[in-house]
């Protein structure tokens, strides 16, 4: 009998929580947007699965080791863990856990070797994370197959469009400042490195969004990568509106003048000089924006196709396995439902809002001094979400003038919103970490 | 407590001004550098019409692909030469 | 002339002992058969190839530092690590090495600095291990590979087939069973750990074979996991005669109705019922059974042909080499060569014969029940051995009536016999684990 | 010492009766699952013919394939036209 | 006010150091090398990159999370860092930099510890490089991948070509004797490990280099895998004036009988005997030559295509990526920039030299005893450099007789280098190691 | 001092001496390894004509690259066909 008992304390009926049924409907949630509507599937096909596994009662994939020995409660485990803490022998579990987040390094090393000793493993998903994003490789990962997919080619070719680019980070910085005004109302609790890592969402960036938030917020990873995927799927739905009231009909038909072709040398050269730059001006962006230019640079030089092929494909879809699944594992219902998640998903839709506005009013803004022609709609695509917001610019001119293919032009503030993401996530790192 | 609040959002104000500020700065130097570049690049190295020419076959040519696209023009070369003749026998 | 020495002492000839020239025949001979007999190549050229390398008197591939350390046989070394084992300075590297094996984790980790700065490290092979297996991510990211390459159709179409797979997993318990039996008979030294993961070679599965050992008796995994992948190899001469034996001409010619097409939908919906039925019953079975069902759900969805390639192909294949090279390490003479070893070679057999026994004289027994008529040729194909035994029914069948293809019909209990085995393997874990 | 390996072979009696209970049990709750779903998919979510045609396209459609496929289609369809046309001249 | 000071302190310029500049100018200057010369483009544009990566001033990239903390200058994390390494706590950062270098391995971990506490983590390239290099697996790797593209048949159709792989690797040697001589004057302080992992430059390996390097002098890892990629793409300029002034008219002339045909058993044996070589008699050198008969095994025998093609393709392409960037993190200035580099690059050089010389003058010599014709220009291509060697040996061949086609008697001795080289790794490490 | 550096210089020469005759005995082993491991195989196993044959098949197999071969030569040789016929025709 006590193993029919034993069989039914291991089953996951026995252990199920309200929180854990809610986490789950809402990874299939993120799997029915991502398979039926196809929003950023590459990231919330293993994102919702992953949310979904984080919640399996019992199994603790999310958890590591001597989470997983304070969850077991067992009174001797829980009794030799509160012993390693210098928590008093008749605190619960719950206490316990928070004791060991606050833990410093040898203390928590002595937990998870007592845990390992009483049979307790990490789960899964918390190796995943582990070596894929605490280690920071995966994004940064990504962000090099980004690069050798990335063709500059449009923004050498009309460099003004960077200042596009530059201005649609400005929802970056002023959702840091919804953030702490929050804060200072006391609605929410975030601290100043939180709103940081809040307002990368308006970078429209997965992997620069997950890599910020892995440094400033590991707590608040699960919501911002789920908010900056979803709303990067939700571009063609979100910036229309915006773009239509800011811009008159004139000035949507503007057509501009045809791209020059540029050439492989000043392809090359382009992300040397970027290097260069982020060496003299920004060391904090160094890991994001030189892995961007090592990809980049593999992708245009041309003596190293294998290696730039395999950033492209295997490596990047392997990485993106890995980190799909990891920042799933931040989708667990203690850690996601929470108040501050819906702050984070109303802050990251205002964000989107803002670095789009502030995008097509600033290519209003240099129309009137350029030379050459500036359609205004391009500018919008400065928010990156690549090539999306690009495919949106073009949509609308096409609307306004049938011959007016903004395509290639918009190619470029999408691309310089990339960069400008980087160098956003580099001040915030340097300004507000450690 | 509020002195703690109003300083938070203080700092955020001022994360948010430098942040902005550096942002535009580091961005407008890039397009400095990108101009002078180009300037420098297109008048004293411009690249030689047959050397690009070979760097593009080099990007191109890893050589299973090669060989297949060979094969590939073979095929439509003697298919649209048949065309061809038909053309003209018909 | 001490140069002299040091390079005769550094040559394999001064080392070699007879056990690991058995070892390194026992690794040509998987060679062999995998090579010219092509039995399981993709995984017996990298464990016997792995098994030759681990025996290679004097290189301590397989160990890691602080067991090289124990077998340089240096004096100073000896009396030191002696030290940290809390053992006597007189004992020897035999004795030293049994108290490394039961010392605990924080003992352990003392040796591996000592031994380290001494100059010793972890042999290739041991690293391998290390990161592949006891991290339980190999088998895992080969199980989520498998999941991606299935095809649930014919089970979709015929569900009642998945009766056939859960059948042919009684040869797993029956062989728990077996091995206690011996224990009990003083014949052998298995505990019900050891018994359990035994026992899942009979589910004919490579992956769930090296999981469970590796979590339940990883010392036994290298003989389960070369037993496990020679009788998949093997079940084009095992199961026959039992098939034959068991029905008789007039069941051997049942025509089967043609199973209906399967939707998309269905397809997509399969993987997510079983995820969560596994949440609800077992979540013991959440990490094999999650990357599983995320595999096929990455195949069937059609949004992420990336990711789903990448699982197929690139990802797979890598972690095959490294899966297999890491089992060849558990091949060293002192941990193979024992008599335990003989008994899960002939336990396994016996696994594969009940397995199959079971699969078709249930399919008999459902043949009188159901309306449409069951070949009962296809039972066998329950143990999975994925697609090696639905070849066999089909083979069978072909035999009994030359228009009998009963291939796709056998894949149903084919793949229902993987998930059969993973739930069992779910099943042991959480009754005998930790 | 009798009662200890007596003792392990009922666990592992146990352990057989059980085990082989839950994979039954599991398993028929999944053939359950599975039928009920696809009178669920097939009943009220029917697949629209089109939109399955557009899934298949979406599948088999990573863009260097296709493009690979449609050079190779009109290939063949030169090839395949020559044919008939020779036919018909001969 | 203070936030604008601290922008300016995080930027790179408030930092820069004169040897930051030279090494991202040397850098920039191997990317210029790979680039448009095309020398060994494929690890020579990771490692340039890697090291401009490396010497961002500021950002950290090459250095431990205790290094980091170190250069940080704060004073409260200095103290406390002066504590754990048991130091005054007057010493400045340099002083304790040096003291952490010879720690031991808790006092390490300790102080890994502490700055983890303090905000500082590992940089980058310095992650890259532990998994990678420190491991000793990525050499390994790219090594079974060389194996898996290598095709023995000329080799195997000669064999006699394997004495002039032998007899190239006498430059190894004569540049060890070359090294401690430098340090016998006085001129250079190398240990005799160091003149091993120099010598190795020789071998005209660079995987072989680099897994040597790592072993024995990891200090001297940067300019030695330097030195070896960059005379390996000097090949065609090294070599032909030195072919030139060793051999007669007549002697390159001397057209070589054709080949034989080489069936496919004879290459699946040619693997596994040279490992049961290895094992015999040359365990040290098991890691390498075992990952590279593995690696052409698997090509070899034919039944699993999958994993061979795994190794040649995504496996070896994506460690290149990681081998090439860690690398380049030993081109940090205060470890490269030192008069030991130039003596690397010197004797490199001469290495390279005098295995061309020894392969060409063994190779009339043996053209005095064997039957067989024997061209002395292929005795070049045993330096290895595979297959730029071979192609030079084809050119002179050529020049001297235009109907002269060399290459394939040249992959003998070219492909046997690669062995010799690897069995010269293993003396090495047998006799200096440790 | 200098003792020690003497004493580097002798190591330095002894690691020379043993190490090249080292890698030529490893080396001269080899040779005669591969000698009768040759002359073992062409005389006792010397590999059937169809077993290679099949072995290459096997080799060359991956079911995506045959599939994409035969259909090629599928389109080959319709195309040469073509030519030929018209070679006729002409
Ligand atoms: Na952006
Ligand atoms: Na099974
Ligand atoms: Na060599």
């Amino acid at each position: 009998m006590s193993n029919l008992l034993r069989l039914w304390d291991s089953t996951g009926l026995a252990h199920f929580q309200p929180g854990q049924v809610v986490m789950i409907l809402i990874g299939l949630c993120l799997l029915f947007l991502a398979i039926r509507k196809q929003f950023e599937p590459l990231l919330l096909v293993p994102i919702g699965f992953g949310g979904v596994l984080a919640n399996i009662p019992g199994a603790g994939l999310a958890y590591s080791a001597a989470e997983n020995a304070l969850h077991s409660a067992d009174p001797a485990v829980l009794a030799e863990m509160a012993r390693l803490l210098g928590q008093s022998v008749a605190s619960d579990a719950e206490a316990l856990l928070q004791a060991l987040g606050m833990a410093a390094a040898p203390v928590q090393q002595a937990a998870a070797s007592a845990a390992g000793a009483a049979g307790f493993s990490d789960g899964m998903l918390y190796t995943f994370y582990t070596v894929a994003i605490a280690s920071g490789v995966a994004p940064l990962v990504i962000f090099m197959g980004v690069g050798a997919m990335t063709d500059f080619g449009p923004l050498l070719a009309n460099p003004r469009t960077l200042f596009l680019g530059a201005a649609a980070q400005f929802g970056i910085f002023a959702t840091v400042l919804g953030a702490v005004g929050l804060s200072t109302l006391g609605l929410m609790d975030f601290s100043l490195a939180d709103a940081a890592a809040i307002g990368i969402i308006g970078g429209a960036d997965g992997p620069t969004a997950i890599y910020v938030a892995s440094l400033l917020a590991p707590d608040l990873l699960g919501p911002i990568a789920v908010a900056a995927y979803s709303y990067m799927a939700l571009v063609p739905l979100i910036q229309p509106p915006i773009m239509r009231a800011l811009t008159t009909q004139a000035e949507r038909e503007i057509v501009m003048t045809q791209l020059r072709e540029v050439s492989q040398r000043e392809k090359i050269v382009f992300p040397l000089m970027l290097l260069i730059l982020v060496a003299l001006l920004l060391p904090a962006a160094a890991p994001l924006l030189g892995m961007f230019c090592f990809g980049n640079l593999m992708k245009e030089c041309g003596v190293v196709k294998r290696l730039s092929d395999a950033a492209q494909n295997a490596l990047i879809n392997i990485t993106t396995i890995f980190l799909g699944l990891s920042v799933g594992s931040k989708l667990v219902a203690d850690k996601f439902l929470d108040i501050e998640t819906l702050g984070i998903m109303l802050l990251g839709v205002v964000a989107f809002a803002i670095g789009t506005a502030s995008g097509v009013l600033i290519a209003k803004l240099m129309n009137r001094f350029g030379s050459h022609p500036l359609n205004p709609l391009i500018g919008s695509a400065g928010v990156s979400a690549v090539p999306m917001a690009a495919r949106v610019s073009n949509r609308l001119g096409l609307e306004a003038n049938p011959s007016n293919y903004l395509l290639m032009h918009a190619m470029g503030p999408n691309v310089a919103g990339v960069i400008g993401s980087a160098v956003a996530a580099g001040v915030m790192i340097s300004l507000v970490g450690v | 407590m509020v002195v703690r609040e109003d300083e938070l959002f203080m700092q955020g104000v001022e994360l948010m001004l430098f942040g902005v500020s550096a942002v535009v700065i580091f961005l407008s130097l890039l397009v400095l550098a990108i101009g002078l570049a180009s300037q420098v690049i297109l008048r004293f190295f411009p690249q030689p019409a047959e050397s690009q020419a070979v760097a593009q076959r080099r990007t191109s040519a890893a050589p299973a692909e090669s060989s297949l696209d060979a094969e590939r023009i073979a095929v439509i070369t003697a298919a649209v030469h048949q065309h061809r003749q038909r053309g003209r026998n018909g």
